[in-house]
């Protein structure tokens, strides 16, 4: 088929694609964006195969994990790359059992292919109406908010948002009523509802459920990054949060360490539970609570994604000593058998790690079953570590003999 | 005379023509003049500038998206869009037999009208601008006369933009009459409208399907949008994909889909229901069934009390009490293990899918027995869930494109009282025209439709037609039903013209297909809405201004703006843009290629439309709109009509308030005649279904493969069967029945079940082109009876004689 | 050098003949009037062929397409007395319209019925030969033709490659009765790359060539049913 | 009536009468018979014209009357030079009267053979596309190699032994005597163009026994060398070559009896030659049954089911009539007729001659058709029936044939007249030379050597 889709290719040259979840408006330099391109990934995704066992919310193979749901927290390069090295050797155990042979990448291909995990990855889950059902009695969204008329009457029916798809718009939505939502509340004595994992989707599952009636759907366009970093000084966020000491204020949490969940519908939904303290916070400092339209929330929530993306939050001296512990050192130093790394061209970026993992991997894994080393396995934040190790070159110059 | 030829002459005669005879055959002279004889006999294909252009196929409302390869000023080849949703680059054979359509030496050549009479017809080519105005000024006088509503369209399909126009038009006009053909899928419409509620189209998500069981459902002969579902089978039996789909076709002929099955269940004729609810007594016994599903989304699954406090019998006790396994296995004919393994096979492989009841692209089966196969789907909980039945989601645009008000119209023309449920009831038409009831009609327009052909009561249908004042036809070709027409007005085929289709049937995705002309129209033929456009403006406002448009393009990318503006789908693409755009969708991102309304038009024109990549399935909830907001086993809607039409039991043949009546059930068998010992069911074979394609040599080329038939009808039989009446493989015979007979070639089939006999649906034509005229019309022979529930026409009960001539 | 293959997939067939009337569309091939056609002098290519057993309601029916099997060893192209008929390089058994005698003995060398013969001079009435493809030549009277697996789409796709300056990639080059499946039930490629799909096809354990014992080494190849186990597949 | 050589006083006179004068009846034959060979020549212009989807042939059966005629044809060619030079190497004293009308068959008929094919060609027009691009793995090739080869010479072996005969028409006077001598190429009957004669004659009659055997096995290979049930089969050469021997004997039989009657040559052809060619014709049913039956069996016994299909569809299925009535004609009636001496007459002999071509021609029919009628794959079942194009074109070429032979005999002496006076002349004693040669106690200078014919002498 593909001489067809060339074919047809030519014939629709007119209709660029460039659907991301990023919509890279500015990939220039200091442009905010994921590199690589997440479709081109995910076509990669599916040519070599892996989409044979793996899902990415549940689209796929069912016998290996869903890479967009497990592990449940948000993974920047490093932590993705990290990942997959820990499960390397049961993965290509299972492979050779299904007499599979595992794929080899380019370093593009690999570059897009993250960019696809981590866009996915950014995605929310369509929700589970159960659970929603129950939710909404929990957290009593009931007592004052009507659903297709059934419920209380203080708030307004939720019906009205029904059309809204995304997480994102339902957070902003509640975010600019935060206010008066708190007062309310607090008449009443309830406590602020907290929005936890996917809390936020299975209640907007069953409220579609309660009210069938409103046809249409709104979403949410692709997010720019760009823009988000704009707005983050704009409406003053700048103030409170820093980004890793990027000289933001220091009363909020930084944003750039801090544990990012793994959705983006999900980071809305810590943000909402952060509202009163914030606005509390806000209060003391006599500035106005920041409105978002809905596009421009999720711009700022995409900001703080992607620049989370490529976090440089590595340490070379602990790389050494986890170069030292985990047992590279015994081949990859510049005298040992395997390849040296030291000074190896762009190792501080998780991609070539993780290309050399697929191109190389299997060879290595039996060279270290030779010689009866074990397979490394890293904890969070030590594959950062070690990448920054790597790129800083502390061993000197390649030695003459490394291998191909 | 004597002429005597003495041995010298004779013996120079001799010579000099052999000799001659030998001098001219073998001069190089004589060789050339014959090798230039043998030339010139040979065709020589002219050249020119290669192109591709995107199409739409016309040939079913399927809509499948079309690549068409141009040579200069001709069009060479159909092949498949690999970005439309429904066909993926495939195609049927339909659908690439396009081109003999477009070329056809039998199509319509200018408007014509009839100079005779209606009976004897005499044609004369007349002007576009002479037929405008005859059909305007037609139609201003109706309206003079206030008799607006005698104005009745028939239409082919109803989910396109075209068809929409349409209803604008006659909404301003001031006729409700807008009619479609029955689409075969009006028995399960009943269905699901008396037990979830809704109106919607029903859509199946095939793909997704864990096992399926089809009650005599012609899958893989033209039901449905038969690509996508094509594509299905194929998705099933992918060994990349890990997983097989069961698929078990019930019915008593051993078709092309029942040997395409993995199983083929034989049965009696008509005892689809039985054998359902057989099904569902072992689901129940042996505790098969989706119980969370049942209590939580269903009604009257177990015995209950009205509010008044009478008791009511659920469907647990029905299929308890009544559709015992070996109760069911005797009158099936299916043997109990067979039942009982079907039974378990379907509870344990989800999603589970049961679709019936018998059903043809044409011809609808029984509301109650469809009913009993959708509960199979209640009992599997497989109700809006993906690989389950859904209700397709209507277009988007719904809202944003209302028909502009005017005064309030009197009733539909077939919206008779005896029946409650109206969809289309185009075979009640005849009766109504008869009988004047409701009310006259005064014109009837027809689009592309061939009831005559293709109705069971199509003799019915020309009777009527022949007492309407006025009767015009759009068509392409001459054919049955426009012979009886005032006017006949050639329409273009779909290559020549704006061509696009809603969604297709039973497919669970909304689309739009949308694509430009591929070539000028040939013949001076005009799009009918190009016309209807043009007598709006002929009659001035305020029909005029209730379709302001110029022309059919300006109306669709009227249209494409109304979908922009719904801000969700997306323009045609590959697979994976596909899979992409539904992961962003579904969790809230609309990644749209186009930013405005202009640049979406032009690619839809491009890439053959536009789609909503989401499946509808997921909210159970959505897919019911009951009086008990469940799902129904026991139809609430159905119980509160009754109750105003005392008639209706009686017409089912029980007492009224029974409940049996709000029950799916099996419906009575008719008894064969005296002297007509044989049942004959029509069939439907993929390259005539839908009534169409006996116009194309290539389809009449490959109609019966099993058979090796080819061009002509035959009659499936039984080996003993016919042996039993003196009838050998491939004798001429005629059918019998107490409605007419019809000759045709017997073909001894083991396939045939005894007892019962088969025809092709779609043969005999008698006007139109000249390859459709050929073979018997089986439609001739069935006598229709009508359903109780919804006044369906059914076709299974017709007994026949077999005899040889 | 490749050796083209086709694989036909008869789980996945529907028995739709989309492939019939596609090669047919694709080829020139005439349509016969009806009487020929009673006489079963079809011009196509490809047909269903089906196979019928058991007795009622114990019934089995196998509708196999068959198109030319394009065979390693062709009996058909060692009849011919003049050459008409010849395997390529690329394994694809060709036949020369304007060469053919009319002899018929490759037809009747045949032993899968592949081969058909012009019994009269094709017809288009009306305006059908507007819709003749210039790519393929028009058969005239008396000569036998049989599929060429769209061999002209080859050539063309083997241009379109070389002005782009890359290699023949798998998928250039598909001839039309596999590109318009609609169930996906046919493959066609390189039976020499061992990653093709068609290769990988005739490595199956449901491969069988039909008459396989003739040694006439097919390059079609179809792979059987199967049967649904309990939701998973036996291949 | 002026009958030219009636008065001439010569021993053989009888032989030149029909050459010198015909009798209406022969103009009346003529006609007919030209007759029939238009209405052929129109079914073949029809034919031509339209093509050959005016015959009955059909998908799968692609061959039919044509090719039957065309091994049905070529196999009676075998009458004749095989025959002839069978007989004449043994020196068969009783051949003397009959190899001219045997030989002539062959030539005449090889004519009609070849005809055959090239009118069951679809493009007749591109009938040298076989010299231009041939293609020599294919069995029709070598089928044109050696029919033409054998219709070379079968022309020269039928030519040389007429040479003497022309000198005796040229010398004799009459009509065209200007063509006799240019064909009698100088003939005077002097020693050394006896020997050369004699010896061309000898070379030629060993020539054109492998030749023709190789024609009929090469025939036979057409469909031997293809994978069809019943045709793929190695018994199929040999079969042929005694079909075709089988035939052509019969020919001759018929052939005789013609001549005998209508120019009244019973001194000529005499019962005894009859009866010798009815005995050779016994020989060859045996011969023929022996082979059927061993054919027969071996699919039988094989039991593969495509031969079976093929196998039954004769012995049982839908070409039974045609089957055994060529096992009657081709076997149970030649041989009750043939063999007892009562029945071995000339009535007799031509009875069954006659039974015998009609039973060969079904042979190669049942041969041809029922193979394809039943392909190997489980196709449709195909039917066959001749048109009247095929009919017509048959009878056509049946009519062409006899007409050329007709006028063969007008023109040449349909007897050897040189043979049968050399036979009166000196046979007698050299039989008794040899017959004394193969008694015990004998010795003589051909001892060990057979007498040949360039030892002898023949006076004028």
């Amino acid at each position: 088929m593909t001489a067809i889709a060339k074919r047809i290719a030519t014939l629709a040259a007119g209709a660029a694609v460039a659907a991301s979840l990023w919509a890279a408006q500015g990939r220039v330099a200091g442009g905010y964006f994921v590199a690589g391109d997440a479709k081109a990934g995910m076509q990669a995704f599916f040519d070599k195969g892996c989409v044979r066992c793996h899902a990415v919310l549940g689209e796929g193979g069912r016998t290996a994990p869903d890479l967009a749901r497990a592990p449940g927290g948000h993974l920047g390069a490093a932590e993705l790359v990290a990942a997959m090295w820990n499960h390397a050797p049961a993965m290509w155990e299972r492979m050779r059992a299904q007499q599979l042979a595992p794929p080899k990448f380019t370093e593009s291909e690999m570059t897009n292919l993250f960019a696809f995990l981590y866009s996915v990855r950014a995605l929310d889950e369509p929700g589970d109406v159960e659970r929603g059902r129950k939710l909404l009695s929990e957290k009593h969204c009931l007592t004052c908010h009507a659903i297709a008329g059934q419920g209380g009457g203080a708030g307004p029916d939720l019906r009205k948002w029904t059309s809204y798809r995304n997480p994102v718009s339902w957070i902003q939505a509640m975010w600019n009523h935060a206010q008066s939502m708190q007062a309310m509340m607090a008449e009443r004595g309830l406590s602020w509802p907290q929005f936890h994992g996917n809390d936020m989707a299975d209640l907007m599952a069953s409220i579609r459920a309660l009210a069938p009636a409103v046809k249409g759907h709104v979403y949410l366009r692709p997010a720019n990054p760009e823009g988000g970093r704009r707005l983050f000084r704009e409406k003053g966020c700048v103030a409170c949060h820093d980004i890793r000491g990027a000289g933001g204020g220091r009363r909020g949490p930084d944003l750039g360490t801090r544990a990012l969940p793994r959705s983006l519908g999900q980071f809305a939904g810590l943000m909402w539970n952060h509202a009163p303290a914030m606005r509390a916070s806000i209060g003391t400092r006599d500035l106005p609570l920041p409105q978002f339209s809905n596009q421009e929330m999720s711009d700022l929530i995409a900001y703080l994604f992607v620049e989370r993306y490529f976090e440089r939050t590595g340490d070379a001296g602990r790389g050494r000593r986890r170069f030292e512990e985990k047992g590279c050192a015994s081949c990859h130093a510049p005298t040992g058998p395997g390849t040296a790394l030291s000074g190896w061209r762009g190792g501080g970026s998780p991609i070539p790690v993780a290309t050399a993992l697929w191109n190389h991997g299997l060879l290595m894994l039996e060279k270290m079953k030779e010689r009866s080393v074990p397979w490394p396995r890293f904890r969070p934040g030590e594959v950062a570590d070690l990448l920054e190790f790597l790129s800083g070159g502390q061993h000197g110059p390649a030695s003459a003999e490394a291998k191909p | 005379m004597s002429v005597r030829i003495n041995r010298r002459d004779y013996l120079r005669l001799a010579a000099g023509g052999v000799l001659g005879t030998a001098a001219s055959g073998l001069s190089l002279r004589g060789v050339s003049q014959f090798n230039a004889a043998l030339a010139a006999e040979e065709v020589q294909v002219p050249g020119g500038p290669e192109n591709w252009s995107p199409g739409t196929c016309w040939l079913c409302p399927a809509g499948c998206g079309l690549r068409v390869r141009t040579i200069g000023p001709r069009a060479v080849k159909i092949q498949g869009n690999p970005f439309h949703p429904v066909n993926r680059g495939g195609l049927c054979p339909k659908g690439l037999a396009g081109l003999q359509e477009l070329y056809h030496p039998d199509r319509l050549r200018a408007p014509l009208r009839n100079v005779g009479s209606r009976k004897s017809p005499k044609w004369r080519e007349i002007s576009w601008e002479e037929a405008v105005t005859t059909l305007g000024s037609r139609l201003r006088r109706l309206r003079a006369s206030g008799q607006t509503h005698g104005l009745v369209w028939i239409d082919r399909h109803e989910r396109n933009f075209t068809s929409r126009l349409v209803r604008r038009f006659l909404t301003a006009y001031g006729s409700p009459n807008y009619l479609t053909m029955p689409s075969g899928l009006d028995a399960i419409q009943t269905a699901v409208y008396l037990q979830q509620g809704v109106r919607d189209p029903v859509a199946y998500d095939l793909e997704g399907a864990g096992y399926l069981l089809s009650f005599g459902v012609d899958l893989l002969e033209g039901w449905g949008s038969p690509v996508s579902t094509m594509r299905a089978f194929g998705r099933w039996r992918d060994s990349a994909g890990g997983r097989r789909t069961k698929f078990v076709q019930i019915e008593p002929r051993f078709s092309i889909t029942a040997a395409r099955a993995d199983e083929w269940v034989a049965l009696r004729p008509g005892t689809e229901a039985a054998l359902a609810l057989g099904i569902a007594y072992v689901l129940l016994t042996e505790g098969l069934y989706d119980a969370d599903f049942v209590r939580d989304h269903t009604f009257g699954f177990d015995d209950w009390r009205d509010a008044a406090g009478r008791p009511h019998m659920g469907f647990r006790s029905l299929v308890l009490g009544e559709y015992r396994l070996n109760d069911v296995s005797e009158l099936t004919g299916v043997p109990a293990e067979t039942i009982l393994r079907l039974a378990r096979e379907f509870g344990q492989n989800r999603p589970a899918v049961a679709i019936g009841d018998r059903q043809t692209s044409t011809l609808p089966g029984h509301p109650y027995a469809a009913m009993a196969v959708h509960s199979l789907n209640a009992l599997a909980g497989s109700i809006n869930v993906p690989g389950g039945v859904l209700i397709a989601a209507g277009p988007p645009l719904e809202d944003t494109d209302a028909a502009p008000s005017v005064r309030t119209a009197p009733p539909r023309v077939d919206a008779t009282p005896e029946h409650p449920f109206p969809g289309h009831h185009l075979h009640r038409l005849p009766q109504a025209i008869l009988s004047r009831q409701p009310y006259p009609v005064e014109a009837v327009l027809l689009h592309n439709v061939n009831p005559v052909f293709a109705l069971p009561n199509g003799d019915a249908f020309r009777r009527a037609l022949l007492e309407v004042p006025f009767v015009a036809s759009f068509t392409t070709f001459l054919d049955e039903t426009s012979v009886l027409a005032d006017v006949v007005l050639p329409a273009p085929t779909g290559l020549e013209q704006w061509q696009e289709a809603g969604s297709p049937p039973t497919f669970p995705h909304t689309v739009r297909s949308l694509s430009p002309p591929v070539l000028p129209a040939r013949h001076r033929a005009r799009h009918p809405a190009d016309v209807v456009l043009e007598v709006a403006r002929f009659l001035g406002p305020p029909v005029a201004g209730a379709v302001p448009f110029d022309s059919l393009e300006a109306y669709l990318r009227h249209c494409v703006n109304n979908l922009f503006a719904a801000h969700t789908g997306s323009v045609f693409s590959t697979g994976l843009d596909e899979t992409w755009n539904r992961l962003l969708e579904r969790s809230g991102w609309w990644a749209p290629t186009y930013s405005d309304a202009e640049e979406l038009w032009e690619q839809m024109k491009e890439r053959g439309g536009w789609w909503v990549p989401v499946s509808p399935s997921g909210e159970r909830e959505r897919a019911v709109d009951t009086p008990s907001g469940r799902f129904e086993f026991y139809s609430q809607a159905l119980e509160r009509w009754s109750r105003e039409h005392p008639d209706f039991a009686r017409s089912a043949g029980l007492e009224p308030g029974d409940d049996h009546l709000f029950l799916p059930r099996q419906p009575p068998l008719p008894e064969a005649p005296r002297g007509y010992p044989l049942l004959l069911l029509p069939v439907e074979v993929l390259p005539l279904s839908g009534a169409e394609g006996a116009h194309l040599p290539y389809l009449q080329q490959i109609a019966g493969p099993h058979l090796f038939e080819a061009w002509d009808s035959w009659l499936e039989i039984h080996p003993e069967t016919a042996h039993k009446l003196g009838i050998a493989d491939g004798d001429r015979v005629w059918v019998e029945s107490r409605r007419g007979r019809a000759q045709v070639r017997a073909r001894c089939y083991r396939g045939a079940r005894a007892g019962v006999v088969h025809m092709p649906l779609g043969y005999g034509h008698t006007s139109g082109s000249r390859w459709a005229c050929r073979g018997a019309n089986p439609l001739l022979l069935i006598e229709p009876h009508y359903d109780p529930v919804a006044g369906l026409p059914q076709t299974s009960g017709t007994y026949v004689k077999v005899y040889r001539s | 050098m490749p050796r083209w293959g086709m694989v036909i997939d008869l789980a996945k067939c529907t028995a739709c003949q989309a492939c019939v009337v596609a090669c047919e569309s694709e080829n020139n091939v005439a349509c016969v009037s009806p009487e020929e056609a009673g006489r079963r002098r079809i011009l196509s290519w490809i047909n269903l062929l089906p196979e019928i057993e058991g007795e009622y309601p114990h019934l089995n029916m196998r509708l196999m397409p068959l198109p030319c099997l394009h065979c390693d060893s062709p009996p058909c192209i060692l009849v011919c007395p003049v050459g008409a008929t010849d395997l390529s390089k690329e394994g694809l058994v060709r036949q020369t319209f304007a060469r053919c005698i009319g002899c018929r003995y490759c037809t009747n060398g045949c032993p899968y019925t592949r081969r058909v013969f012009n019994w009269f001079r094709p017809e288009f009435p009306g305006d059908l030969a507007a819709a003749l493809n210039p790519d393929v030549s028009v058969r005239p009277k008396g000569v036998v033709e049989k599929c060429t697996f769209c061999s002209h789409r080859l050539l063309k796709a083997r241009e379109e490659a070389k002005a782009a300056k890359r290699p023949l990639a798998e998928g250039d080059y598909v001839p039309a009765c596999v590109e318009v499946c609609p169930a996906g039930a046919m493959y066609f490629g390189d039976l020499e790359q061992h990653d093709s799909a068609v290769s990988q096809g005739s490595r199956n354990a449901r491969a069988f060539r039909l008459l396989e014992e003739m040694g006439t080494r097919p390059k079609v190849i179809h792979l059987s049913e199967g049967e649904w186990s309990g939701g998973q597949t036996r291949s | 009536m002026d009958r030219p050589g009636a008065n001439y006083s010569l021993p053989d006179a009888i032989l030149l009468q029909p050459i010198m004068a015909a009798r209406r009846s022969f103009y009346y034959v003529a006609l007919a018979l030209l007759g029939g060979a238009s209405f052929g020549l129109a079914a073949l212009l029809v034919q031509l014209r339209w093509g050959l989807g005016v015959t009955g042939l059909n998908v799968p059966v692609y061959w039919g009357v044509y090719i039957t005629n065309f091994v049905f044809f070529i196999g009676i060619s075998h009458a004749g030079t095989l025959i002839s030079a069978i007989l004449r190497l043994c020196d068969a004293e009783w051949r003397r009267s009959i190899t001219r009308a045997a030989e002539v068959i062959t030539v005449l008929v090889l004519f009609f053979g070849v005809g055959s094919i090239i009118v069951d060609l679809g493009r007749p027009d591109r009938m040298l596309n076989v010299l231009r691009h041939p293609n020599f793995r294919s069995p029709l090739l070598w089928d044109v190699c050696s029919i033409s080869t054998y219709l070379t010479a079968s022309t020269i072996y039928l030519y040389l032994p007429l040479i003497p005969d022309l000198a005796i028409l040229r010398d004799h006077g009459g009509k065209y005597v200007w063509f006799y001598r240019f064909l009698a190429l100088g003939w005077r009957g002097s020693e050394r163009q006896q020997r050369i004669l004699k010896g061309a004659i000898g070379v030629m009659a060993v020539v054109v026994i492998p030749i023709a055997i190789s024609v009929h096995t090469v025939v036979s290979w057409v469909f031997g060398m293809t994978v069809q049930p019943m045709w793929h089969s190695t018994i199929l050469g040999p079969y042929f070559v005694v079909g075709a021997i089988f035939s052509g004997i019969a020919s001759i039989i018929i052939a005789m009896a013609l001549i005998r009657r209508i120019y009244g040559l019973q001194d000529y052809l005499k019962p005894i030659h009859f009866n010798n060619l009815g005995l050779l014709l016994l020989v060859m049913a045996l011969l023929w049954f022996y082979f059927t039956f061993s054919e027969y069996l071996t699919t039988f016994y094989g039991g593969e089911p495509s031969h079976l299909e093929v196998f039954y569809s004769k012995l049982t299925g839908r070409f039974a009539p045609l089957f055994w009535v060529m096992v009657a004609s081709c076997f149970a009636i030649p041989v009750s007729l043939l063999s007892r001496a009562r029945t071995r007459t000339v009535a007799g002999t031509v009875i069954a001659s006659i039974s015998v071509n009609v039973g060969m021609w079904l042979e190669r029919y049942t041969i041809v058709v029922p193979t394809l009628s039943r392909p190997r794959l489980p196709w449709a079942e195909g039917t066959y029936s001749p048109t009247w194009i095929e009919v017509g074109i048959t009878l056509g070429f049946g009519a062409a044939f006899l007409f050329l032979y007709m006028l063969f005999t007008r023109f040449f002496p349909i007897v050897s007249i040189w043979e049968i006076r050399e036979g009166r002349e000196l046979a007698l004693p050299e039989a008794a030379a040899r017959i004394r040669s193969y008694m015990p106690g004998e010795t003589s200078d051909t001892e060990g050597k057979m007498p040949s014919i360039s030892t002898r002498e023949i006076r004028q």
